[in-house]
């Protein structure tokens, strides 16, 4: 069912939030219903394609993220699909608010595009690097939540984000990151990827960190370690079957995420698994601290979010799993 | 709940739509309904707020049985106009009003609260036919409206759009980013109405985070302002006519009330902004609005829609 | 070094916010830095006693609770211990970005009271039944978090955050609940407690679910079942010593909370344990649902936050548990 | 960080404690030197805003050369005034200011966003020595002033407080919960700065949502409202001294500004908000204020504290 993915030979690298603005004319094209609202962040949240394309379904609320939130969910109310960007620390933080009573109580057909999640948002620092959004977005009912891993993906979730009927919340970066999908994978919401097969342990990544899973992988087989590699795009709802499958198949977990480690991705699978399964876990993960500035390579390594990160981890959850 | 329940209104009346445009006495007549009702399911969950309520009583009343043009039967009905109280925690006058225009059978109001209703405690579109947006959380409801209004500019239709806020709520910041928005926009299908009656939850708005001058700042956001007294029906009616007539802007009405107002004990007073009376207090509150629990319960027990509401078949009026 | 707990034979009850209440009113006396702020809500969140004894260190700043906490903020930066006190629901959400950026990321003394957590609530309904704040509160550094379980333990909470240096959210209810524990029971920010022993299974509880879980263990007891029960307070940081110990030692787990499931105490306790030592866990928890208008009581039966509720789920661990 | 660097300033200059006060022209010169000194560190670090620094610029030099209290050496200096950019994104002049008055030394400027440096893309106070409370998101600064000016009131300390804003930051409604709060309670010990350069990201702020008449907003909130031109010094002398004589109100100074103000290519053109300028365009643009990339970085490099900045013991000037 799944499509195989390998490590591409050549890395082309393209960013998530690209495959956002994209889609959106993709869909502005197809669907009136389709409004664009952005809080003062045309560039950088690449709305700018649909904005030429359509300025009479662009509404540019300025610096006001409750307000832009509010007026989404009142478009939304009287049919309209409306799709709001911003950067993700004030899209989920500075209008929780507002998604939790006015778009998720309410069940209202609202999108959010969340930019520059993560710590390899770079030089701009602690404040602009998103990375609470899975624990807020998780914690509200009604809502689904897709952090795709690159392009592609980003542009088939924002097409299935407008499909599905409720709020949705889609979380891109701002540097650009491997192209590891095609545009025909596969991407169902609510649904993980298996990208790459194994049986001796299953690395659990979203974002940008399923390419630096599948390098890991890589890694591991040269010492004979066959991991497997899930893409698990949709945070909510969690594809809990999937993951039942893979810890009782391989009996060991790593999560790999560009987040917090208190309630992220690697909670998400925590709580599955001790559910359906319980097997050793280990997380790679921001571990509890804020951001700072530096180059993105520079702080995914000192945050250790690199695929070497993963292969460590992946050899203590290993060794756990013997000794279990 | 059972679907079947929410339609009862619409089964055993005609078809309504539009805007019933009653005149002043009339309206007078049916708000002291409203103030009877609000005080008798209020007494009955023994819970939720009381002096909102009251005070919105009047203008509340202009707006659903005059101002509005809605169709209770179908609340989706695209010719609606869009109405929302920011301030969801005076649900007992939003609910009467609902129940008196048929939104919904008046029995319901017997179980404001309860676990076994459809009325929540704050206002939940998943529970409460004619409920657009939820609400509870203070300042997002101006929000709400302007995206509603946009959305009617984007559609070119004549949708009006009526936001209900608190005086204290104005202390939100979300209210000045709508505010903002609107003015920007010239969003004149919009017409939000303060609920300007000097008090919230700790007391005088003026003491604790002084609010005035409110037209000022109003006006400073470009909106046009209309002030009135929002318990002389005759005034309200016409500073929503002024609202409707003006262009370019949006507008606020700060229609001045009095918290608690028709039930002597509350009138005034901060002290009943969240608290039901109890039963001995409903008596009495009752008396002075010419009732009693036991009758009025047994009207609303007796559940039917409000037949009084139904408007001439073209929708302008009775 | 923890007490043993009793389930009490006469049910006394108090309400966790009276604590918090009191115990600011002797942090005044104690100390002039203290500062009461509070968002309109001066009755419901009980400063009323201090803003009673000590006005002119009392602020009412009205609603606007992300202005309320960039004030607490100020004072802090100048040398005050600043409590505010609003809703837990609008503490967190509507306060998120605030918390994020100027308290939690300035690592500022500030402590948060978030009233009304819970669906205990009861007949407000879901906008003012918070259940999301462990989530919140988690997913950022520099945060501490307590959820005590009774007056005494919001009592010795209050005290305890104000020692501390740094950011500290205290969630209480609204409903009188039993008091379980005394005056003298220990009580140390960042240390979970065995309230009562049992090699079977833990229950790990937090807030009025403590209680619950103290009743669940006396039935499952009946059928010769040794359940212990910690009452895990805080929440962050979190005690994974303890946490490991009973999942070594008991090999099965239930977590109760009056919060979403999604990234709450279950969740937290979920992390350690994949960490430490793999068990089975069930959860008793809001099923990733909003609450809505009833009776407390009716609502804890409907949501399933009962004593037999955890019972039914011990039940459930244990035979994972044997199965395993 | 390495905490002796941070005090080098302090090691070769004398304990600098109070106001400067220095006359509109030392500023004059001074301004121009935090200009070179936005360009050069933008130009370094390959990234973060070069628009509004630049339109800060020279009231910011008021502020700190002139208007403020302070005690570099000393950060905690307990008589301090309180200053704080609410509009994080301005890093350059800021970290600049503070390079130039003696916070810490000159060089670290050129180690801006670097991650081996202190001075983060946006404000941090556990980096960055005399950063008080961090920011970066907008709209927060204003209630964090509002509680230090209520800690001063509540010490019955003369301290005063700054809280530098944008115009496009005017629309954050925090801003405005602050702004009723401060009307409300009087603190004449704050003065908000708006640096009111009529661009923000995606263009002119009256075009994205007007925030026009602003003047008219702060009065209705109950502020002391003073306009002035935000780069003639003596207009801004005037301004500082009129908010620190008015009583019983706060107050807030539009200093009406050009953004990217100093650089031919940058001026009043909203593409610059947030981008450093490429290494050609910074030659230009430190040609056009009088000196070289090699010259000003060598500067900058060459460390120390700037001696100019030394008050005359009493602390009330040079
Ligand atoms: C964001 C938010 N903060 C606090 C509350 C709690 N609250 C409910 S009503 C109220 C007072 C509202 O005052 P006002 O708008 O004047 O309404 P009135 O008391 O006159 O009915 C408060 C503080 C809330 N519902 N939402
Ligand atoms: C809450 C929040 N929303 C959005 C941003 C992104 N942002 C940074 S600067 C800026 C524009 C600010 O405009 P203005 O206050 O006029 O500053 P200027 O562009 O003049 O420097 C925006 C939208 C932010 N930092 N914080
Ligand atoms: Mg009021
Ligand atoms: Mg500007």
């Amino acid at each position: 069912m799944s499509a195989a993915i390998a490590l591409p030979a050549k890395v082309e690298k393209k960013k998530t939030r690209e495959g956002f603005g994209r889609a959106l004319v993709a869909l502005g094209e197809a669907d009136p219903r389709i409004v664009v609202l952005v809080g003062d962040l045309v560039e950088s949240t690449m709305t700018s394609f649909f904005a030429e394309r359509f300025p009479e379904r662009f509404i540019e609320v300025g610096i006001a993220e409750q307000n832009m939130t509010g007026i989404a969910a009142g478009l939304a109310a009287m049919g309209k699909i409306p799709f709001l960007a911003t950067y993700g620390a004030f899209a989920t933080c500075r209008a929780a608010d507002q998604l939790r009573v006015t778009v998720a109580y309410s069940d209202l057909n609202v999108k959010i595009g969340g930019a520059h999640g993560g710590i390899s948002v770079g030089p701009d620092g602690a404040t602009h690097q998103a990375m609470e959004e899975i624990s807020i977005i998780r914690s509200l009912p009604n809502m689904s939540m897709v952090v795709p891993c690159d392009y592609w993906e980003t542009y088939k979730a924002t097409l299935a984000a407008a499909r599905h009927q409720g709020p949705v919340y889609i979380r891109f970066g701002r540097e650009d990151v491997p192209v590891v999908t095609a545009e025909d994978t596969p991407f169902t919401l609510g649904r993980g990827e298996v990208f790459a097969g194994g049986e001796d342990l299953t690395i659990v990544a979203c974002g940008v960190m399923v390419y630096e899973a599948l390098r890991a992988r890589a890694t591991l087989l040269a010492s004979g370690i066959a991991a497997r590699v899930v893409d698990l795009h949709t945070l909510k709802p969690l594809d809990v079957a999937l993951l039942e499958r893979c810890a009782r198949e391989t009996g060991a977990i790593v999560t790999a995420e560009e987040h917090q480690v208190n309630g992220g991705l690697g909670g998400a699978v925590a709580e599955a698994v001790v559910r359906a399964h319980p097997v050793p876990m280990e997380f790679v993960a921001v571990m509890d601290r804020f951001g700072q500035s530096g180059k993105p390579d520079e702080l995914m390594d000192a945050f250790g979010l690199r695929a070497r990160d993963i292969v460590v981890a992946a050899e203590r959850a290993l060794e756990r799993k013997r000794k279990a | 709940m059972d679907p079947d329940t929410m339609t009862d209104a619409g089964a055993d009346s005609a078809h309504r739509a539009g805007r019933l445009a009653w005149p002043a006495e009339r309206l007078r007549a049916k708000a002291l309904e409203i103030r009877r009702d609000i005080v008798t399911l209020l007494a009955k969950a023994q819970s939720g707020h009381s002096g909102g309520p009251l005070s919105c009583a009047d203008f509340g009343t202009a707006l659903f049985f005059h101002e509005l043009s809605v169709d209770p039967a179908n609340p989706a009905w695209p010719e609606r106009d869009f109405w929302h109280f920011s301030i969801g925690h005076v649900t007992p006058v939003i609910y009467s009003l609902m129940a008196e225009r048929g939104y919904f059978p008046l029995r319901d109001l017997m179980k404001f609260r309860a676990f076994d209703g459809h009325l929540q405690g704050h206002p939940s579109c998943q529970d409460t036919p004619g409920i657009e947006v939820s609400s509870g959380s203070l300042g997002q409801g101006l929000s709400v409206c302007c995206g509603v209004a946009m959305a009617a500019r984007l559609d070119d239709h004549p949708r009006r759009v009526y936001c209900v806020m608190g005086d204290g709520e104005q202390q939100e910041g979300q209210i000045w980013e709508a505010a903002m928005f609107a003015g920007h926009r010239r969003l004149d299908n919009l017409c939000g109405i303060v609920d300007y009656n000097r008090k919230q939850i700790d007391g005088d708005v003026e003491d604790i985070c002084g609010i005035r001058p409110l037209a000022d700042k109003w006006r400073a956001f470009r909106w046009n302002v209309i002030e009135c007294d929002g318990h002389d029906l005759d005034a309200v009616l016409a500073a929503f006519a002024a609202a409707r007539a003006h262009r370019g802007q949006p507008s606020v009405i700060l229609a001045h009330t009095v918290m608690g107002r028709g039930v002597s004990f509350m009138a005034d007073d901060y002290r009943w902004h969240g608290k039901p009376p109890k039963m001995p207090e409903a008596e009495q509150a009752l008396a002075e609005l010419g009732t009693s629990y036991a009758a009025w319960s047994a009207r609303l027990l007796a559940g039917g829609a409000d037949r009084d509401a139904a408007p001439s078949p073209d929708g302008v009026g009775p």
